[in-house]
């Protein structure tokens, strides 16, 4: 067992500390600092997952395994934490609990990595919660702002009831295999196919993991939740803590529950196509660029539900990708919107939305960097080509196709068409609706942020054979049999 | 070093003339348009050397790939077929950027145009270069968003910024279709390949998707009870895919509302960039067509149809622009009608298509530059209010009819007397009249003869009502700069000789394209996969059908001459008369011999223009329907979240209960 | 008399309405729930469940705290660390929210 | 021997009436006792389970189970304090300023 596999969890519950007790001791002026050491830390711990990758392990009596897979989303979530921490320097700026927001940031990061590495529903079940229990304080973290406030309590009930929920169905798991180790239940998955608790327990699972994807209907907090959150938790939240709930539910039914594959093909199906038309449909609506934001990131959960249903390798390495593509992409789109409303709310202390898309108007000359960064990312949600969207919707929809759910695609790429309407509209008024006001300087950190994620977008669109050879890899580790 | 090795600075030159743009061209005088006229300048001349090396050597063809990623490539090819038209594409691109240096030189934002229109520029070249069907996809793409970006470039206006989004939604239908019809064909490859496909080869480069057309032909799927071919599916959705960019019949709403956009813009669209592309998709993926006759067929039908409707739409506009618009649409319909006669003549028909697209490209551009000049001038682009204009603008007058005879298609048969129009489009109404006669659908030939007279038509009502005659309204006016009558000039030279030049080497030499070491196709072995046989060829149609397409645009002068000339001069002639029963006896016997023609002719084409225009209306209150009805059900769906938490905890357990209920329900029926 | 009619006509209404008033906003909590019970119970009766023969019986010592505690600190090493971790952040987070007066 | 079924059967009721209480009730305390209505439900069948499988692993999860719903509790009433401390009511259902 080597040590030095769990380096990058270990150096982020040092930073986490560390960002905590020195916190303790600054002044508010100096308080800046501890988001320079929170991104510090969490790019140390991404140089070290990246020098591990290629490494196979299990550690801890099989609880924990290192292989392509949770590297691939150990990177996800550790990239998406860096924009996250990088964002939020100006967020907290003059906030006298800076150590607390970055400290729980940090330990959300830490749970989602135990999530990816899982080998052991409990200790899935754990870090699941550790990365729950730390964004939800974090969603209410203006707790003097009536509309974060109610993100964060709507965020906690129904992810208390999700828990609940979770925690039932891996009892009766539980109860029919005898073990709570995932390639145990694998071999001992039988009885669950032949009994009707078997389709219980898959329904209350997808209840569990469809409350941190957002499938419908187990969605319903996260339009108000991604809404009322500051804007970087909603970027956490969106980019990360779904990709969480995706890797949770790869491990737990394509690893553990294969043998119940046809009853949780079909709840899959029926989620992915209602969630992403409802998702889509719903967006097409909204006047808060946040909320649609947050109905797009219900589409895209759609879409990569698609991988569970056609569940060839090359279906799961597009899910896969669209994973990290998605996590770049809405990052992005909600740090330029969290960059929008700091320049709002600077004006103007007392603005009713400072997300409302008449805000946006002229953004093009205003904010000139934030504006194209937005764009690319909007473009890249639509899945224009040379994006990455495109790359990964391309893998996506013609795996889907190949394997025979032409129907499926149809309503996918219907929807990816349908999408574009509301994505334009963001377009249009940045840069042809113009406005009076004039142009603003932009901070410094959410430029740095949106670079680094225009740059990944770009990248993936531009360069992806790396990428998707990537993504092949890690769904490798879920079938192995290969083609 | 070959010139071929420069190919990829076709488009790359523009593309980087619009970043340097973007970020200079405040900075520079006229919005700092000198660097994209050079960028296209040398890409114009590259092309043009590659197409002199081709003419020459027809199998020096140039072929680079490299790998992008997986089983893809990025490559470049320029075989004929591409050759003509980058040059086409640069030459006319070139003319209008430097028309647009006088016609936008009073507005603001000069360098973000110039940069807009390099870009769109690039794109369309990326286009016609690219060596497989992603590449051209992702250009197309590209092509869509720089023409969104072009046609809401007076984004103040709200009639532009909604014309911009129509254009934008509705092309966006058909590259759906396109993206649809890739993906079937990516994954139709995949499988005849086995999954393993070996180094080096690109699945979806032309040349391999052409080997493989047998296989795909042979793959069938069951639509409705009917067994339908993949390639048939395939190419239907790439038509789709060609239906939206090049505006036919029933996606076609986008394109007069495109006009919002600066004219240069719309002769950008019209004649080199946007409206081209669904052409040479089709052109470019022949040989699939040609294995697939149920679509050749779609194709020939819907291309007949769109060009006599567009055409009827054309005699009732009044807006000078809008009638060049749905002319172009009637145009673009001839060419997809030149294409899908190809299940009569072969590949035959991708050389007098692509040829009527390039004489096409020349008129139009001139027709559309020569509408912004009047525009530029008097400031109003309603025909109603202009008149005589050819007094003031003689330049632009005597461009405008050499190009409005081009598009009537005025020449005589069998010698080389004739604008580049007639010998554009006869062959394609004489091919139409061989598909006719060698399978018995003569529909798209009357279709496209009838369009023949309408086009004449209308092409001649505008021309005398916005040039001759008396001026109706004071509108003042003055011929425009010369940076904008030396490519009006241009453009009228090769509308005017460019046809009768090049005609002969134009068909042999883009029939290389399927016949040379890239792709080395058979085509009548494909006609075989298709289960029938070529016409043998042409030359001994009887006089009267070479004949016809002269004898019914003559007709279109005459008609419109009477209507629209006539009843002017007759109306100066008489108030210059003093003697009343004269006056009397002229005006009666006049307003009869004028009156029934005018009355006889006014029934028949408004009869024709009205359904014409209520179909139009049809299609458009269609489209906002659909949007609305989306936007609604959203807002209807959207009631559901009523913010309160309880509801959310019941969705969230009805759902598990639900699901739980449904899937028994539906495992216990498998 | 009037009186007393109208009270006879009205008390079961009365009654009716109280239990109307009662249920209007807990009936859909009520069938909801009602069909998550039903499912279920049937699933759960419809299922063998695996079980040993007979439930170990030490009768020396009852106790299972020391199996417990190996399994804690061997196999589930993992998760009790990252609790540890789970503790501290939710402590962070309660006293965050739970302060007076967000920004001093 | 009593039948497991019994032991989890039971423990479905009683997670039926958490969910129940939770659907209905307005108030932030109660939704909370609901939620622990609902772990603990599922910690009886984990506990269950393990003596019926003579195995201790369902024991341990239900332990550390129960340090998490001890979690989830203080956040939870710490963001009712907070609540209370805005709004002077803690019934959720008036909490609705974000919807559509």
């Amino acid at each position: 067992m080597d040590l030095m596999l769990l380096a990058p969890e270990l150096t982020l519950a040092v930073t986490g500390l560390a960002v905590l007790l020195i916190g303790l001791f600054l002044p508010v002026g100096a308080k800046k600092m501890l988001g320079y050491l929170a991104s510090l830390g969490i790019l140390v711990a991404l140089a070290l997952t990246v020098s591990s990758l290629g490494t196979e392990a299990t550690m801890f009596n099989d609880t924990l395994s290192i292989d392509a897979l949770s590297q691939f989303f150990k990177i996800v979530f550790l990239v998406v934490a860096l924009l996250f921490a990088i964002a939020s320097i100006k967020y907290t700026e003059g906030n006298s609990h800076t150590e607390e927001f970055f400290s729980l940031g940090v330990f959300a990061t830490i749970g989602m990595m135990f999530v990816a590495s899982a080998n052991d529903i409990m200790v899935l079940f754990i870090a699941f919660e550790l990365a729950s229990l730390a964004t939800y304080a974090l969603a209410g973290f203006e707790k003097s702002n009536q509309k974060s406030l109610e993100a964060a309590m709507k965020y906690f009930m129904i992810g208390s009831l999700s828990a609940a929920l979770l925690l039932f169905g891996i009892s009766f798991i539980y109860g029919m295999t005898g073990t709570t180790s995932i390639p145990a239940i694998a071999a001992g998955a039988g009885n669950l196919v032949t009994n009707p608790i078997g389709l219980v327990a898959v329904v209350l699972l997808v209840a569990g993991f469809g409350f941190k994807i957002a499938l419908v209907p187990f969605h319903m907090w996260a339009p108000d939740t991604y809404q009322g959150s500051p804007s970087v938790v909603s970027s956490l939240l969106a980019a990360g803590s779904k990709k969480m709930g995706i890797v949770a539910a790869f491990k737990v039914f394509i690893v553990a529950l294969i043998a119940l594959q046809a009853e949780w093909q079909m709840v899959f199906a029926i989620l992915a196509v209602l969630t992403m038309t409802y998702g889509n449909v719903v967006a097409l609506s909204q006047t808060s660029v946040k909320r649609m934001l947050a109905y797009s990131s219900l589409a895209q959960a759609g879409y990569i539900t698609m991988a569970f249903v056609v569940l060839t390798p090359m279906a799961l390495g597009g899910g896969i990708l669209y994973a990290l593509s998605h996590g770049f992409m809405k990052a992005g789109a909600f740090i330029a919107t969290a960059a929008v409303v700091y320049m709002v709310l600077s004006e103007n202390r007392d603005v009713e939305d400072p997300d409302h898309l008449d805000n946006f108007k002229g953004l093009g000359k205003r904010m000139p960097v934030t504006a194209l960064s937005m764009t690319i990312f909007v473009f890249a949600l639509a899945g224009i080509p040379l994006t990455a969207g495109y790359m990964s919707k391309f893998v996506l929809f013609s795996s889907t196709i190949q394997a025979g759910f032409v129907w499926l695609a149809v309503i996918a790429i219907l929807n990816s068409a349908l999408s574009l309407y509301y994505y334009a509209r963001v377009v249009k008024y940045m840069y042809f609706i113009p406005t009076d006001a004039g142009k603003v300087s932009e901070p410094l950190p959410y430029t740095i942020a949106l670079v680094i994620a225009v740059i990944g977008v770009l990248a993936i669109g531009f360069w992806s054979e790396p990428f998707v050879y990537w993504a092949m890899e890690a769904a490798k580790v879920l079938i192995p049999g290969g083609m | 070093m070959a010139i071929g090795d420069l190919a990829f600075l076709i488009p790359l030159l523009p593309a980087l003339a619009f970043v340097l743009t973007f970020f200079l061209g405040k900075k520079l005088p006229n919005g700092g348009a000198i660097i994209p006229i050079a960028a296209i300048t040398i890409s114009f001349v590259i092309s043009l050397l590659i197409t002199m090396n081709l003419l020459q050597n027809p199998e020096e063809v140039i072929n680079q790939s490299y790998s992008w990623f997986a089983i893809l490539n990025i490559g470049v090819l320029v075989d004929p077929l591409a050759a003509v038209m980058l040059t086409m594409v640069s030459l006319v691109s070139l003319l209008i950027h430097i028309y647009s240096v006088g016609y936008m030189s009073h507005d603001r934002s000069q360098s973000r145009y110039f940069a807009e229109t390099a870009l769109f520029t690039a794109s369309m070249l990326g286009l016609a270069l690219s060596d497989n069907i992603l590449q051209l996809f992702i250009c197309w793409e590209l092509v869509g968003v720089c023409s969104y970006l072009l046609i809401g470039f007076w984004y103040e206006k709200p009639s532009a910024s909604s014309a911009a989004k129509k254009a934008f939604l509705t092309t966006r239908v058909g590259d759906v279709m396109f993206l649809a019809g890739i993906v079937i064909l990516f994954s139709d490859l995949f499988r005849i390949f086995n999954g393993t496909i070996p180094d080096g080869v690109y699945i979806l480069r032309f040349d391999e998707i052409f080997t493989h057309i047998p296989e795909i032909a042979a793959m069938n799927a069951n639509i409705l009870g009917m067994e339908v071919s993949h390639i048939t599916i395939i190419t239907l959705l790439f038509f789709g895919g060609a239906i939206g960019k090049s505006g036919q019949f029933p996606l076609h709403v986008w394109l007069p509302d495109a006009m919002e956009g600066p004219t240069t813009v719309s002769a950008l669209i019209h004649a080199a960039t946007m409206v081209t592309a669904g052409v040479y998709l089709v052109a470019r993926t022949f040989p699939m067509f040609m294995a697939a006759p149920s679509s050749l067929l779609v194709v020939a039908y819907l291309g007949a149809f769109t060009a006599i409707f567009a055409a009827t739409m054309g005699i009732v506009m009044n807006d000078l622009k809008r009638v060049l618009a749905y002319s172009t649409i009637s145009q673009l319909g001839y060419m997809m009608l030149g294409l899908g006669v190809g299940a009569a003549i072969g590949a035959e028909a991708v050389g007098i298509s692509i040829f009527h697209l390039i004489n096409h490209a020349f008129f139009k551009a001139l027709l559309f530059l020569c509408a912004g000049s009047v525009i530029h001038a008097v400031g109003t682009h309603d025909m109603r209010q202009l008149g005589g204009v050819a007094k003031v603008m003689p330049i632009t007058a005597v461009t405008m009819i050499i190009a409005a005879f081009s598009l009537a298609g005025f020449g005589i048969p069998d010698t080389i007397f004739g604008f580049s129009g007639f010998f554009s489009k006869d062959p394609i109404i004489e091919s139409a009249y061989l598909f006719g006669s060698s399978s018995g659908m003569w529909i798209p030939y009357l279709l496209s003869i009838t369009a023949a007279l309408l086009t004449s038509l209308y092409i001649f009502r505008l021309v005398f009502m916005t040039f001759f005659g008396k001026p109706r309204t004071d509108y003042g006016g003055h011929e425009s700069p010369a940076s904008m009558t030396v490519p009006l000039s241009i453009l009228a030279l090769l509308a005017l000789v460019a046809g009768a030049l090049t005609r002969t080497t134009f068909y042999e030499f883009v029939s290389e394209t399927f016949v040379n070491d890239f792709v080395q196709m058979d085509i009548p072995a494909l006609a075989d996969i298709g289960g029938y046989h070529l016409a043998s060829h042409a030359g001994h149609e009887p006089m009267l059908i070479l004949w016809m397409p002269l004898i019914v645009a003559v007709a279109g002068l005459l008609v419109s001459y009477l209507i629209y000339g006539l009843k002017v001069v007759n109306m100066d002639s008489l108030v210059s008369r003093n003697n009343p029963v004269y006056k009397l006896l002229y005006n009666r016997y006049y307003q009869n011999a004028i009156y029934t023609d005018f009355l006889s002719v006014k029934v028949i084409y408004e009869g024709f223009a009205f359904a014409g225009h209520a179909i139009d209306r049809g299609f458009d209150w269609t489209v906002n329907w659909i949007s609305d009805l989306m936007i609604e059900s959203g807002e209807a769906l959207r009631q559901f979240q009523t913010g309160v938490i309880q509801t959310y905890a019941t969705a969230v357990i009805a759902g598990v209960g639900l699901l739980i209920v449904l899937i028994k329900v539906v495992m216990e029926v498998i | 008399m009037l009186n007393d009619e109208v009270s006879i006509l009205f008390t079961p209404m009365k009654v009716l309405t109280s239990v109307y008033n009662f249920f209007r906003p807990r009936i859909i909590g009520m069938i909801v729930a009602f069909l998550f019970l039903a499912v279920i119970l049937v699933s759960v009766f419809f299922t063998s469940w695996p079980s040993v023969e007979q439930i170990p019986q030490n009768v020396a010592d009852q106790s299972n705290i020391e199996g417990i505690g190996v399994l804690i600190f061997t196999d589930f090493v993992v998760p009790f660390e990252i609790l540890s971790i789970v503790l501290l952040s939710s402590l962070m987070g309660a006293i965050y929210m739970a302060k007076g007066d967000g920004n001093q | 021997m009593i039948p497991v079924e019994l032991y989890i059967g039971l423990a479905a009721i009683i997670f039926s009436i958490g969910l129940y209480g939770f659907m209905t009730q307005r108030s932030g305390i109660r939704m909370l006792m609901c939620v622990e209505l609902m772990l603990n439900s599922a910690n009886l069948n984990l506990v269950a389970f393990s003596s019926y499988n003579a195995d201790l692993t369902g024991q341990v999860f239900a332990l550390y189970s129960i340090a998490l719903a001890a979690c989830e509790a203080a956040i939870g009433f710490a963001i009712l304090m907070a609540i209370f401390r805005m709004k002077d009511t803690i019934n959720l259902d008036t909490f609705n300023v974000l919807r559509w």
